[in-house]
């Protein structure tokens, strides 16, 4: 399918740029790094509260690692005015988003890889409720912050201030998902209700943001 | 435009003078909170304002990005509309938001609580203080089109987000209109309540023609002075 | 291919920046399959001419007919835009560069004689083994390979901002008969440049522009005009 | 003195640029709402252990704050090459690090002094030991932050292939300093231990690693 | 002031990039208060040459002696070096921009006779109250910009990599005009450039570059060397 074939294309650009400086995935292990070990001076986590709290660390640490991450993912593209020549070219501008969402959605998942391991061990968890549908929360999660987040830094790439306004738009607009990512995690973790609800919530969101910004794309690419 | 302005800010003040008379005098005072409830006159009817002007802003953006290339005209008055009903929706969901929780410290005793409804008009804030936030950072020819892209964004996700936290605490009264039997106001506030709400919402409008005006004047005044600069030459003075 | 008489058309286009205007009501034509040279000073709006006709801006008033049709996006294929920074990546070689690009332009309807990213890097005079990513360029292999990008779709309206800056002499008298070849098959090209010496052999027409506008258009006959067409049917070196 | 004529000269320059996108400000204001929100929707604040973990989503709020302001700070300098300029400027090198200490060191007090309030609304906090403590540590908390951000920033734009080590490096010599933070605030906010020996175990870090920049900041400047 | 005799010394210059040799033994002397104009193909090692004489790269071999030291971060403030990127902040205006990096020399033994931001500004042709940031310049106003920032500290030795590229004939002659009342008044001058024939009014000497090396100096004689001292102290319009 030529769709597939120009995403792909986008997709090996974005991992190869990424492989030879590691630009974002540095900035966001050090960052998550940071937070899950402040967490861990700040609350001692051989308490019983700490499955409480846990769901809303992780997801604060991957926000703030995504957040690093989805400033580069454009700025790339930026230098050297690349994006005009993304602009004109006929192929379709949605493939070029769908590409950088995947890229972003592989570092955020990289990161998971690393931080998930040291997070288990530091709050030395142990799900109470189905532990596997950790695998299912994790990837829904991290699409929809991503998702939304990689069309915000698009939408804020050519204003002034870029690195300042992509948290002011996408925050708002990612409350309901953090919510349920929280929400289900924590579900998970302390078995105490089902998290089936919000997972099915989370699913949705996905479903609906990944459309809409597929749709809309091309609008802002080109908004002058 | 200009004559329904004349006509209508003064019917607008009027039905609100009257709103207020019957809120503070006419109608009866609740049993068990006493006085503070009168505060519901206007909490209730800016709340309700604060959730209807964001559609005015939704539809205005579709219609901009629907035209902007083939009818420039109407995408500009499009876009006033947007922009102007943004600002009242602000305005509006400001008040629902500091009148709730003037009203919730006397009967709850705190000023604010994560509650479902307290939520959802706080993010519906929160959004349409980005919404002008964008407007005001970006430059040129882009703030009308990713302004108007926001919006559709942010159209989609309130309502997911009035879902999502039903399966949240909850404190805040449950719906008092259209909640099946047993609910309803007593009959004799029905009056207050209704003068009330008819002034807000012309108070509304009002609002909402006058910003729209004053948009409209400044791109008008734009288009002169680039049409100026045109005929005057290239290094022009502001 | 009989071209149609006008690749561009310009009707009252202005371009304003805030209070300024970089474009004034320019009112113009450009024909197909001749190539114009556009002078002018520091400033005169060469550059936001060009963006205007890739489609990149937008004119501010004033409508832009770009190979018969108004919507540029339509046409984005056979235009190939080359503008003041290299529109590459500088963590990829030239080779992986182009490639990236190619993939982009596949599927569409160009003309079939396209160059392969190969290809195109020799015609530009770069080696397409060279293992250097173009961040380590130096500034005139950038531009060459910048150009390389532009030309592999062989695109039929060639826009192209100083593409002789920085570029030594040989590679521009390379650059010059590649340029030669792609008017005498028929493509437009315009090109902005402050050595009219250097373009003058592949220029039919010098355009001058001064403070937003067009203010001469001097075509001048060539005798290679018709012979052209066949000279560049052979084989390159 | 002529060395303070410089620091100022570099410090109005940024923030000048800062300045310039007007609004930041503004932004910036909404920025410490949002992370607020966001944090009590991670975090439920009406827990009753809301106090014990107060002190760490504090500093993790102000981490986060930070990053957007620590992520940019040299990427100004690289476009356009400004920064081969600076190099060779006779102007000291430590000049233009002190500046950019100082003015992320302002951005982030800015923010904390947004933060604070909503925080203790937010978290209906009350300090139940020395609450005036609070205003020696934040300050002496965020320089630690900023000094060690501001150098590890500087130190990975110029080093291309040891990248992956770097936050690996630098990130276990923050950990005094983020023990010291966290714990000084827990201390404060429930009274239950005296938070001076971590207070001037901070001070001293800053001290040391201040100085240790300062006299660094040149070779990596320079290194090639 | 007599300059001293050579104003840079490079003995067995070399500059490695992995295995590529940007640099390959360069030996050569540059006089003080010539300028010289450096030819050569694109990717001969121009820039990286001034580069080195900058102090911004090291060589990998060789020693460097510049007015007269080996340590060049001695001497920084006598060098004014103009690369191929403006090194000017972007949101700043030009004004801005300079009185920032003036405020960088100060204290320091420069001459007496530098010029201040404005006047340097005007001596490129720009004007200093251009209410524009440097982003919004085109972009022979920025290379223009960029020149007044190197000129202002008054350099006793000027480091131009390709001064003249995207900027308008005008202008450049203007440019000369400066560089020739620098260079009279005994500062040392190198400059790249692939429009030879711009540079030739100021050039004392021809200095080509090919594959890493100086394939030769072509000094010649110029009938205004002894006048000029002269002609430089006159009032610019
Ligand atoms: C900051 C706090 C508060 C906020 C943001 C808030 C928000 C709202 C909103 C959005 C509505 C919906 C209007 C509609 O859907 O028709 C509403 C209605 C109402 N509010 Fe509040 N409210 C707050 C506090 C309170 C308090 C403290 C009380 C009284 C104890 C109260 C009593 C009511 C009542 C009786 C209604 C009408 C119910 C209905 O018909 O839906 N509110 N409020
Ligand atoms: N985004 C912008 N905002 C404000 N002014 C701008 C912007 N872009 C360009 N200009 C101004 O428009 C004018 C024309 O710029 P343009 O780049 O088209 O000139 P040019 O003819 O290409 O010059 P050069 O030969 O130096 O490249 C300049 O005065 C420039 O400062
Ligand atoms: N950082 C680097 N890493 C590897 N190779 C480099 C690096 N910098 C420059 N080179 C190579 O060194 C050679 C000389 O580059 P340099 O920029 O000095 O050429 P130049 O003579 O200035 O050419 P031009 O006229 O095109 O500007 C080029 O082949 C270039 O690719
Ligand atoms: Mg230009
Ligand atoms: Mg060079």
């Amino acid at each position: 399918m030529s769709y597939a074939r120009i995403v792909w294309a986008h997709l090996q650009k974005d991992l190869r740029l990424e492989w030879r400086s590691k630009d974002a995935i540095n900035g966001m292990l050090f960052f998550s790094l940071l937070v899950v070990v402040l967490f861990s001076f700040a609350f001692d986590p051989t308490m019983a509260v700490s499955r409480q709290i846990a769901g809303g660390i992780l997801w604060v640490a991957l926000l703030f690692a995504s957040t690093t991450a989805l400033n580069q993912t454009w700025t790339r593209e930026l230098r050297h005015q690349v994006l005009d020549a993304q602009r004109m070219a006929p192929s379709p501008a949605s493939a070029l988003f769908l590409a950088k969402v995947l890229a972003n959605f592989l570092f955020v998942t990289m990161i998971q890889v690393v931080l998930g391991p040291l997070f288990i061990i530091f709050y030395n968890l142990h799900a109470l409720g189905q532990g596997w549908l950790m695998a299912l929360v994790l990837p829904l999660g991290t699409l929809a912050l991503v998702v939304n987040g990689t069309f915000f830094a698009a939408l804020s790439l050519r204003t002034r201030n870029r690195e300042m306004l992509l948290p002011l738009i996408l925050f708002p607009v990612s409350i309901p998902a953090l919510l349920a990512m929280v929400q289900s995690t924590t579900g998970i973790l302390t078995g105490e209700f089902d998290p089936g609800l919000w997972m099915r919530m989370l699913a949705g969101y996905d479903i609906i943001f990944l459309t809409l910004c597929l749709l809309l794309f091309e609008t802002i690419l080109n908004a002058e | 435009m200009r004559r329904v302005l004349q006509f209508g800010l003064p019917v607008a003040l009027a039905i609100l003078a009257v709103g207020f008379y019957q809120a503070t005098y006419v109608a009866p005072t609740e049993a068990t909170m006493g006085n503070i409830q009168r505060i519901f006159y206007y909490h209730v009817p800016s709340n309700i304002m604060g959730l209807l002007f964001p559609y005015v802003n939704l539809v205005a953006s579709i219609v901009f990005l629907a035209t902007r290339r083939s009818n420039p005209m109407r995408a500009q008055a499009a876009d006033a509309v947007a922009l102007a009903s943004a600002e009242v929706t602000l305005v509006f969901v400001s008040i629902g938001l500091v009148t709730g929780m003037l009203w919730a410290k006397p009967v709850w005793g705190i000023w604010w609580t994560w509650d479902a409804r307290l939520t959802s008009v706080l993010v519906l804030w929160l959004i349409y203080v980005s919404y002008l936030l964008l407007r005001r950072f970006t430059a040129g020819g882009q703030t009308q089109t990713l302004a108007a892209v926001l919006s559709i964004f942010a159209a989609v996700d309130v309502p997911i987000v009035y879902m999502s936290i039903r399966w949240w605490r909850t404190q805040h009264p449950a719906p008092v209109f259209f909640g099946g039997p047993g609910t309803g106001i007593d009959p004799h506030m029905m009056p207050a309540f209704l003068w009330n709400i008819a002034g807000w919402l012309a108070w509304g409008l009002m609002l909402v023609m006058l910003r729209y005006n004053l948009e409209r004047k400044r791109q008008q005044v734009e288009q002169e002075s680039a049409l100026r600069s045109l005929e005057a030459g290239q290094e022009v003075a502001r | 291919m009989p071209p149609a008489a006008n690749a561009i058309e310009l009707h009252e286009v202005s371009k304003l920046y805030g209070a300024f205007a970089a474009l004034r009501k320019v009112t113009a034509e450009f024909r197909a399959g001749l190539s114009y040279v556009i002078l002018g000073p520091n400033g005169a709006g060469k550059s936001t001419l060009l963006r205007n006709l890739a489609g990149l801006t937008r004119p501010s008033f004033g409508t832009v007919t770009l190979l018969g049709t108004v919507e540029i996006a339509a046409v984005r294929s056979r235009i190939g835009y080359l503008g003041h920074d290299s529109m590459l990546y500088d963590e990829l070689t030239a080779l992986e560069n182009l490639r990236y690009s190619a993939r982009l332009y596949e599927e569409e309807s160009l003309p079939a004689g396209r160059w392969t990213p190969e290809q195109s890097l020799e015609v530009v005079g770069l080696d397409p083994g060279l293992d250097r990513p173009v961040g380590k360029f130096s500034q005139g292999m950038r531009q060459r390979a910048s150009l390389a990008r532009v030309l592999m779709a062989r695109p039929e309206l060639l826009l192209l901002d100083e593409p002789f800056s920085n570029v030594d002499l040989a590679s521009s008298a390379q650059m010059l008969r590649v340029l030669n070849q792609m008017r005498a098959a028929g493509n437009t090209i315009l090109l902005t440049t402050h050595q009219p010496d250097l373009a003058r052999p592949i220029a039919d027409c010098f355009c001058t522009m001064q403070e937003g506008q067009i203010v001469s258009m001097e075509y001048f006959e060539r005798a290679d005009r018709g012979a052209a067409f066949h000279a560049s049917e052979e084989p390159r070196a």
